[in-house]
């Protein structure tokens, strides 16, 4: 049952950019991004991945939103903290293990989007669930977390997901 | 010349200028910092060349854009990364 | 106004490619000239031409290019330095050690690419971790190159050193056996 | 008329931002700040001057193909910079910092 409703739900976005893409809202466009989006997944089920990816790739739409505009605004915020680190002109970098709370992997990926999205850290590498992070000497964000249990309120989003 | 013209202009002398970043970059990767963010300024005057001329399939181009620079950046990163094994 | 900055830009990338030695180089600048006169394209109103060339030019060609570097050989060349203060970015732009200007000039000449990688970690520590082919390790005025017994590449660059010596460097060899490094 | 004026702030501070993006690459004489900074300064400048031109634009569907971009530049510009960064950490590159004294 939920499998089947994961699928309506994809055949719904697929026909949505379907649409955009054709930039016409006519029962013509309709009708053909329905099937193609039915023909897209058929052949990625048989073709490209595995059959249970569904589930584990599966992101919740609302969860979605909510992360997106969280991440924009902290975007924005470590921008501008960004830009006076521009005129200071410091330099020194340094390199920080970070252990995620998290579990799943595809919300693992997320994060490590999300930490290099942000202007001031770019995540180097993964193994399991622990991040290695390029960021600059005195920065405070990521490293107060490190040793202890707490999560970042990113985290607690990404639970959702 | 409107508005967004001005705006044009000033993108692409802000690419002309990440240009000489990528010419005297002492190593290879600074060449590709300049790469990438040229390109991205590239797909930025596309979308506002669509608004100017008011032609809205150029904003097809530039989701084409968005998927090939990255390619780009990716192979050639990979490529010296492993010494000539992508 | 907006075409002739980015005409001014496609000239001045076509000369800075034919212009370069290094092969890889070119591989970037030939991208971001695809890059830019697919723009041009669209500004002379022709988006079917620009999209061709963005999928060519930068995505397909990239490939090929690549593709065909794998055939020529990089030499990776590591240079450390005692003290490593030194080595800064305006150091490298515009001081650059004698030794290794010779070093980049005797490989090019062989038809090989030298990729110099500068770092401030110590010699030993490079040594025993990373995986090089030559390793260039300066003193003031002592220099010391570690290659690998089996390397002839390596023997070529003996013997240039030896038929025209410095004044004011002292080169050492150092060779170590192959099977020394591979399970560091 | 007022939707009009709002983006054209929003246009003129995207490219307060992308100017010192463009300025940071020259500021720092290190190869790990300049990718940490400016590539960066890069996206919020991006958003910015895509949300400006939606404003101009008014909604239709050139608004909504523009949203698809910048999702696309979401996800796909933290890869690239990732696999500048790590191709250089692992290729073992580091110098230090230039000096003030040089």
């Amino acid at each position: 049952m939920k499998r089947t409703f994961n699928y309506v739900v994809m055949i719904f976005v697929f026909t949505a950019m379907w649409i955009i893409l054709n930039e016409k809202a006519g029962p013509m466009q309709i009708i053909s991004g329905i099937g193609f989006s039915v023909l897209s997944i058929f052949f990625v089920n048989y073709y490209l991945l595995d059959d249970d990816y569904i589930d584990s790739y599966f992101l919740n739409p609302v969860s979605l939103l909510k992360y997106l505009f969280y991440l924009v605004f902290q975007i924005y915020k470590s921008g501008i903290s960004a830009i006076f680190k521009i005129s200071k002109g410091e330099s020194a970098v340094k390199i920080i293990k970070y252990d995620s709370c998290l579990n799943k992997e595809l919300a693992v990926c997320l994060l490590a989007n999300a930490i290099t999205l942000t202007p001031g850290t770019v995540t180097i590498d993964k193994t399991k669930n622990q991040l290695s992070i390029l960021c600059f000497q005195d920065d405070e964000v990521f490293s107060s977390g490190s040793g202890g249990k707490s999560c970042s309120d990113f985290e607690k989003i990404l639970r959702g997901i | 010349m409107g508005f967004l013209d001005a705006v044009l202009i000033v993108v692409s002398i802000y690419a002309a200028v990440v240009l000489i970043r990528v010419v005297i970059g002492p190593t290879i990767w600074d060449r590709l910092l300049g790469f990438n963010m040229i390109s991205s300024k590239i797909i930025m005057s596309i979308v506002i060349l669509s608004v100017v001329t008011d032609r809205s399939f150029l904003l097809d181009i530039a989701l084409v854009y968005s998927f090939l620079g990255f390619i780009g950046t990716v192979l050639i990163a990979r490529f010296v990364e492993t010494r000539g094994e992508i | 106004m907006i075409e002739k900055i980015f005409l001014i830009l496609m000239v001045v990338l076509a000369l800075i490619t034919l212009n370069t030695v290094k092969l890889r180089r070119a591989v970037i600048y030939l991208g971001i000239f695809s890059l830019v006169s697919s723009f041009v394209y669209l500004l002379y109103g022709a988006p079917d031409v620009a999209i061709a060339e963005a999928v060519i030019g930068s995505a397909l060609s990239t490939v090929l290019y690549l593709v065909a570097l794998k055939k020529y050989q990089v030499f990776t060349i590591y240079y450390t330095n005692a003290n490593y203060n030194e080595i800064h970015d305006g150091y490298i732009i515009k001081g650059r050690a004698q030794i290794l200007r010779d070093v980049e000039r005797f490989f090019l000449k062989r038809e090989m690419e030298p990729q110099i990688i500068y770092t401030t970690d110590d010699c030993d520590y490079v040594l025993s971790a990373k995986n090089f082919d030559l390793l260039i390790h300066q003193d003031y005025d002592k220099v010391k190159m570690y290659g690998c017994i089996e390397d002839y590449h390596v023997d070529a660059m003996q013997d240039y050193v030896a038929k025209n010596p410095y004044e004011n460097l002292t080169v050492e060899f150092v060779r170590y056996e192959a099977g020394d490094q591979i399970d560091a | 008329m007022i939707i009009d004026f709002i983006s054209k702030v929003f246009i003129v501070l995207a490219l307060i931002f992308m100017f010192f993006g463009v300025y940071g690459i020259f500021r720092f004489r290190d190869f790990y700040s300049r990718v940490l900074i400016s590539s960066k300064v890069e996206t919020v400048g991006f958003l910015t001057i895509m949300a400006g031109i939606m404003l101009k634009t008014g909604f239709g569907y050139s608004t909504l193909k523009i949203l698809f971009i910048c999702l696309m530049v979401i996800v796909t510009n933290p890869l690239s910079t990732h696999a500048v960064a790590r191709s250089a950490l692992k290729s073992g590159y580091k110098i230090s910092e230039e000096n003030n004294d040089d």
